[in-house]
């Protein structure tokens, strides 16, 4: 249902801007050009940010790289609806590297699942955007924050879809780092050995894992390798190139008989100098003075900025505090 | 003592699987290259498609048994209680009890009558392990007729079960028309003079040492808790509040299990002595009944442990 | 209340770890991408050839100590408490309980003051499930002093020892001369009308308490365990001996830690009331603030836990 | 220390004979001939199996696909000295496979590390000789039992030989189901990482682990690709050929710079046709009637099998019993 012709302007994107209108929430025909694919990153990268600064905790750096992973998927390739979490023969998307929530409630929030105000909650008492996602937001499939767990939960999620019949297909989001743990190459061997090829990997190359680089911490490569040799097929691309990823996710739903890989080499803290390939920012959130510059990094106004946080649900006073800085 | 019929607990959870196979097509089996041993295997031969050997990999296993749940299989992750608990705990906690996944999980080859294996197979933590994660039904069935009982109960009720059973043929201590219910502690013998709370392989021993007991004049109530979690606390109070003394026995290690269970539940209720019987250290290899018998878990450990119970029950000038 | 001086125990541990390795060159720190957050790094830093990342594998981290450690070394491992327990528990209980490897582990971010980080940061099984391995000297210090002093005797003795600390800065309740002993039970306050039995971060709120406490006339003893497994059990009934009434407080779930390896004393000792300051559920993200709040552990539940204590004594008709 | 030239009749195997006389009981000058290698593996799967046998419960069919990996180790390439089981510059080799214990402990035995009587005492009351190896049995080096441990075990071992510039080197025995576990690829990654050349694994590739055959269960192939995707040199053998396998230990201590992985291809439960590979008898000890048969298809007559038993320390009721109706 993706076809992202190489080289072309513009992707021909199914997916709905409407999704009510649609029986099931399931068809769509609403496509999104690549310069909207990355508008729409933007603002999400954007809303990321003043969520995780408003926290006060949280973890922006894989959140920035996961972006257009993210964005690619869930306005390109994923069949659901918004308005129907719930909706069986929905694609699935899990996401293991679950300090990396913000980047995915932020889509969701795009998306239409929950109210973007839900966005300023995030980390607070009572509010259903927890730390690290978890199973009760609607659009989260997994309960998170533990590495290592997210690729065989989907392999259960896959198995029961082939043995239901439903044309679902299941995709998994990794970091470099997660890969580390063991458990991804017990549910990387299941999943060739089972067969399981409606089960596309994502890897989230950035190359910065909690503390230090991948490289630093424990050396990866040959990451594809790894996965070649688990039986997996392996497409390694330029994770925030929306023609490529649209590319890969196109190429795996076409694979059988053996799960897909994509390695996706991304920035980590994509978007934001100061922030992009540093670990200090794998879990520490901005100071509002660090969001004023990430924002006009990005290309925002403080207008544009203002704009957002008021659909964010802040306050008039924070956001006169906050945007007032801002160019 | 009583001579009782036997079963194999481990035997009957797998014959009660393949039956609950034939019912529920939703029920989906995890296993992790034990599951002749779980007896698992005989649903495995039968529904092959729904019959999942993902080797020795446990994390793999809860996680995935995770993402069956959450798309509406009900699926049962078997393997040695060792295997089944401590080796993905991280997984059952975060991806099942946090989550409050509709997965069930079977331990079999539970403490120290596992025997031969040795200490790296005989779960003796389990109980704690699994009473530590909040909302978690652990049931430690007693005898066979308890066992298939408990997986029927884990099947049709919603959420998190764990469910202990053992390698060795067990005493029956219920007959076939037994209803197992859940979270209730089960009477199976009045007494007033003291009660005697014992869980899985230990109720037999207990009803032995209350049948001893009783030849020298004392009464002792013999209560059944076969839920760990959630426990039946009012039973506990109330058979505290009765007898006045109470005595646990568990094949698990004295912390954490159900001896502390039992004695948070008095101490927040009418306090009385207890004694508990229960493991203090790792055991070792030998057969099962050699084992139990070095270790402290006979009939005659539970009487000695009533009869102190009786001693403190005097001498405090108690009821 | 007091206002007390606070520190950061994970801080303290790493200032230590460092001051020993400078001390003795067979100590060897093993981390999984952790080794910031609980500064472990400083040990890094000056030691590289000494310190061994491996990311977040928890297992692997755990086997590789006890390796070290039958090769002479007294390795430290160390990460966030429910990554040092839970996760690589089978590693643990196989490769350095049985083994009785000398393995010092460190599990800092333990229990909900954790904070914004939610439920699967937040360890609140950890005394459970490290006190259910026999032999594991179990140790949660109450502040920074303490701390520094257990990691020490950690060192020093011989043997499997698990230290849990906190991620916040918590109140100092020592002072500098203070000496921890390991087993040992620690009087922080004299009382006769009940005993407030604390460990960790809830041992300030129960100074705190009794304070409150002794404004209405109630003397409340305050006891410091610092040391879970091995336990004082003997302060612990002399304590129930002469003062009647208990109340425990911990910052861990309900069943398995302090609460319920205190009521397992009592009973098998003198039996008195008891009441017990725990959590009964999964917390969520939040500031340390409003979840010790929102979940139970302020003084004002130590305090108001204490009261019922009372009334239970009266009623009962006790000393 | 080790020279097996390919293809020669006789290994130039340095172990000693008599390791008293060595001081440290380090150096060594004794020699055997692939024949003395044969017959010494032959009389311990004869020596497994009587233990085993004897103890009604155990794993056979693991202990005598690692027999001629142990052999070769013990009586050709490890520097250790029985009598001092502690010598801090001794080699280490670490049992991963636990359960396989019968064929380490009749190693260790007939190396002189504890009476062979002993074996006659395997998995019961009061025996150092537990069902899964266990710290405190002279020449047993970690506690088992719960599989995919050693080779993390294995590199604190030989990291500590590397802080300490002592000369030993690590070998860990890993059985092929055992790689189904994420801790081995933990461990694959970390030893990789560090470099760690002192460090050789072994994996028993018998194609069968408890329930049935390794394919079936959790198809592992391909194995070496595998190894050599996490960073190892990798070395195929024939696991049950002397000159293989000591050709391989010694290119596995010239290698630098990377650990070392030897895949031994093996026939679990070799030498006994019921067991050879009989998934039935992974954890299973043969009858009487079974120990008759298999004792003949090793070449035993039933005094030889006698004389055995006496050395086992078997009362003579019990070896009339048992041998009488052997050949
Ligand atoms: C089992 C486990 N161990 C340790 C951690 C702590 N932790 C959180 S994020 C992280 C680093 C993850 O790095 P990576 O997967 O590369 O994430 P990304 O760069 O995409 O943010 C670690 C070690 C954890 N969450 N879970
Ligand atoms: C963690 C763990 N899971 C499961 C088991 C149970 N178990 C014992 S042996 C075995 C099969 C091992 O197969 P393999 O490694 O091939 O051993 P081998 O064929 O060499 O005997 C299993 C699953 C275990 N010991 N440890
Ligand atoms: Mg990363
Ligand atoms: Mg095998």
């Amino acid at each position: 249902m993706v076809s992202a012709a190489r080289g072309s302007k513009r992707a021909a994107v199914s997916a709905p801007h409407h999704p009510k209108v649609h029986p099931n929430g399931a068809a769509s025909s609403a496509t999104f050009s690549y310069q909207q694919l990355r508008e729409k990153a933007r603002a999400i990268r954007r809303d990321i940010l003043i969520s995780i600064t408003e926290a006060a905790s949280g973890h922006p750096g894989g959140s920035l790289s996961e972006t257009d992973i993210l964005v690619a998927l869930y306005y390109g390739v994923l069949r659901h609806d918004p308005q129907n979490p719930a909706w069986p023969d929905r694609d699935r998307f899990i996401l293991s590297k679950g300090h990396a929530c913000p980047g995915l409630y932020t889509v969701l929030a795009h998306r239409g699942y929950f109210p973007k105000a839900d966005l300023s909650t995030f980390r607070k008492l009572g509010s259903h955007l927890q730390g690290h996602a978890k199973i009760g937001t609607p659009g989260v499939e997994m309960s998170s924050g533990s590495l290592g767990q997210g690729l065989s939960f989907g392999i259960g999620v896959a198995l029961a879809g082939r043995l239901d019949k439903r044309p679902y297909r299941t995709y998994v989001l990794l970091g470099d780092g997660e890969c580390d743990e063991g458990q991804v190459w017990e549910a990387a061997m299941a999943a060739a050995h089972y067969k399981v090829d409606t089960l596309t990997a994502i890897v989230d190359r950035n190359g910065v894992q909690n503390d230090r680089h991948t490289d630093e911490v424990m050396q990866l490569e040959p990451l594809a390798a790894k996965w070649r040799a688990f039986g997996w097929r392996v497409l390694e691309i330029d994770g925030h190139s929306f023609p490529a990823l649209l590319r890969a996710y196109h190429q795996a739903q076409e694979t059988s008989g053996q799960p897909t890989a994509i390695i996706a080499r991304t920035v980590k803290g994509k978007g934001v100098s100061f922030m992009e390939g540093n670990p200090a920012f794998h879990g520490r959130a901005p100071t509002k003075e660090q969001l004023a510059q990430a924002m006009g990094e990005l290309g925002f106004s403080g207008a544009e900025v203002a704009a957002a946080m008021k659909e964010l649900g802040f306050p008039e006073a924070k956001i006169a505090e906050w945007t007032g800085p801002m160019k | 003592m009583v001579t009782r019929p036997t079963a194999v607990t481990r035997e009957v959870f797998g014959q009660t699987l393949l039956a609950l196979g034939k019912e529920d097509p939703n029920i989906v089996v995890v296993g992790g290259d034990l599951n002749i041993s779980t007896f698992a295997h005989l649903f495995g031969r039968e529904f092959p498609e729904r019959f999942f050997d993902l080797g020795p990999a446990e994390q793999n296993m809860m996680s995935m048994a995770a993402g069956f749940a959450f798309s509406g299989k009900i699926p049962f992750a078997n393997t040695f209680a060792v295997f089944g608990t401590g080796r993905p705990y991280d997984q059952i906690r975060v991806g099942i009890a946090q989550a409050g996944a509709n997965v069930k999980i079977l331990g079999s080859h539970s403490g120290i009558s596992v025997g031969e294996d040795g200490v790296s197979a005989q779960a003796i933590e389990d109980i704690a392990l699994m009473c530590a994660l909040p909302g978690f039904n652990v049931i430690v069935p007693a005898d066979g007729p308890e066992t298939a009982q408990a997986v029927r109960v884990a099947t049709r009720e919603r959420g998190p079960f764990y469910i202990r059973v053992s390698r060795s043929a067990t005493p029956v201590v219920h007959t076939d028309g037994y209803q197992f219910r859940l979270g209730k502690a089960e009477t199976l013998r009045q007494g007033s003079d003291l009660t005697i709370i014992a869980c899985g392989v230990m109720v037999a021993p207990a009803l032995d040492a209350a049948e001893s007991l009783a030849r020298t004049g004392v009464q002792a109530r013999v209560l059944n808790i076969a839920t760990l979690q959630p426990l039946d606390k009012e039973a506990i109070q109330q058979a505290a509040q009765e007898t006045g003394g109470i005595v646990t026995a568990e094949e698990h290690y004295i912390n954490g299990g159900l001896g502390s269970m039992v004695a948070s539940a008095v101490a927040l209720g009418r306090p009385v002595p207890v004694e508990m019987v229960a493991l203090h250290r790792y055991a070792e290899s030998g057969t099962p009944a050699q084992l139990l018998s070095k270790y402290g878990l006979t009939a005659t450990d539970v009487e000695q442990a009533a009869r102190r119970v009786l001693g403190r029950k005097a001498s405090s000038g108690g009821r």
